[in-house]
């Protein structure tokens, strides 16, 4: 099971906080997951754009092309701007 | 060295003297502290309107990369407290937002540290500002100068 | 951007968190404040003889050498608030000895002038110390390490 | 009048913190004025070691070659080791 959560504006432009997804066997890398969530249209392309999207991959920033067993927590959002 | 490292992600607001007092009491005979206090700024282009700041982050990611932050200053510097304390929630102009505070031996370890874990800070804890102006509200940009802030670091020679 | 520049050499204690409250309330709509606050550290080899430093300095020398330091740091970075206190006379291990805060709107700023502040003051302004160990008592020496530190300052970009 | 002070280990060495010099006619830069305290003799000459001795005038640190109109602060000191 993929736990998925989205952060501040990424959360904001797809309404939603979070969801989990079951079925993941297609999904071996965090590239196929962002084509998956993708597909849906509407906003959900916006997660294609490496250049404003981070991905975390159970809670530490994480590559595209990083494998994914189908157990981890997944975040999406924009470049932290704390401090 | 071993270092003394704690890391608080809070909605409350913290006093600095206390902090203070307790990196003094903690560290072992230290000889320089630095302290960095974060402070919400106001708006200057706003006119009158209302203005807060509302963080959000990612609860348990936020907290490891604070953690991971403070032990990478800590293998590069001796120190012997490392203490950080980032807010969350709606602050107002002014508030408190972040404190990082640093004890050691030596002046230069103690700032380094200190600029280093804010520097780093900026770029990879996941804290995300919302501005509030009035009516209005806006996520706020992250800035080239603070990934420029951060990217100088990987250059540079761990001190003394 | 007009500083706030105070500086005092005083033999007695001060107050942290008073001075931080004063930076806050003076500086105009500061986002960083960094402090440093230098401590008398306890010579680790000097047995169980109890142990004091005494600091003796040049009066009126002092306070210009110190007002001096600032305004350099005040012309080298945009500081709002700048403020330096140092004691003399004799002081115990664990004491605080100097405190520097500097409010900026820009937390490179805040953490250069401060540490710039430390480094000049090391080996420009005219405090001499004297370690006393049990009946024992000696000037120390100062250290090319802080010349060194100082120094490097002159081949340094101003920040922001 | 030159008025003289010494601090630190330069006071203790020479036993003294502070004099005056009311006849300073030959007396025309820092170098003479160390030349003639030098020539008291005993500690006095540790006043030429320029790697040991530091120099203020009017409360500035001087170079031995500063001219003097005999109207000057002065003051030696070993280097500064405060903070």
């Amino acid at each position: 099971m993929l736990s998925i959560h989205y952060f501040a504006s990424v959360r904001e432009a797809l309404g939603r906080d979070s969801e989990t997804i079951e079925q993941a066997a297609q999904i071996s890398t965090v590239a196929d997951l962002i084509a998956m969530l993708s597909a849906r249209g509407g906003a959900w392309p916006l997660l294609e754009d490496r250049n404003r999207i981070l991905v975390a991959v159970n809670q530490a920033v994480a590559d595209r092309d990083q494998t994914l067993t189908g157990n981890e927590e997944i975040a999406f959002f924009p470049p932290m701007t704390g401090g | 060295m071993a270092t003394m490292i704690r890391v608080d992600v809070q909605p409350q607001d913290f006093d600095l003297a206390t902090e203070y007092a307790s990196v003094r009491d903690k560290a072992d005979n230290p000889g320089a502290v630095t302290i960095f206090s974060g402070l919400v700024r106001e708006l200057q282009d706003s006119g009158s309107a209302e203005q807060s700041l509302t963080l959000e982050h990612y609860p348990g990611m936020t907290e490891k990369a604070l953690q991971d932050i403070a032990e990478q200053a800590a293998d590069r510097w001796p120190l012997s407290v490392c203490r950080i304390i980032h807010r969350v929630g709606t602050l107002q102009p002014g508030d408190q937002i972040v404190l990082v505070a640093t004890a050691s031996s030596h002046r230069e370890a103690a700032f380094e540290a200190a600029h280093f874990i804010m520097d780093y800070l900026k770029t990879s804890a996941p804290f995300w500002k919302k501005q509030v102006t009035g009516t209005q509200n806006f996520w706020v940009d992250s800035r080239t100068s603070d990934h420029e802030a951060a990217a100088r670091w990987q250059n540079k020679q761990g001190a003394e």
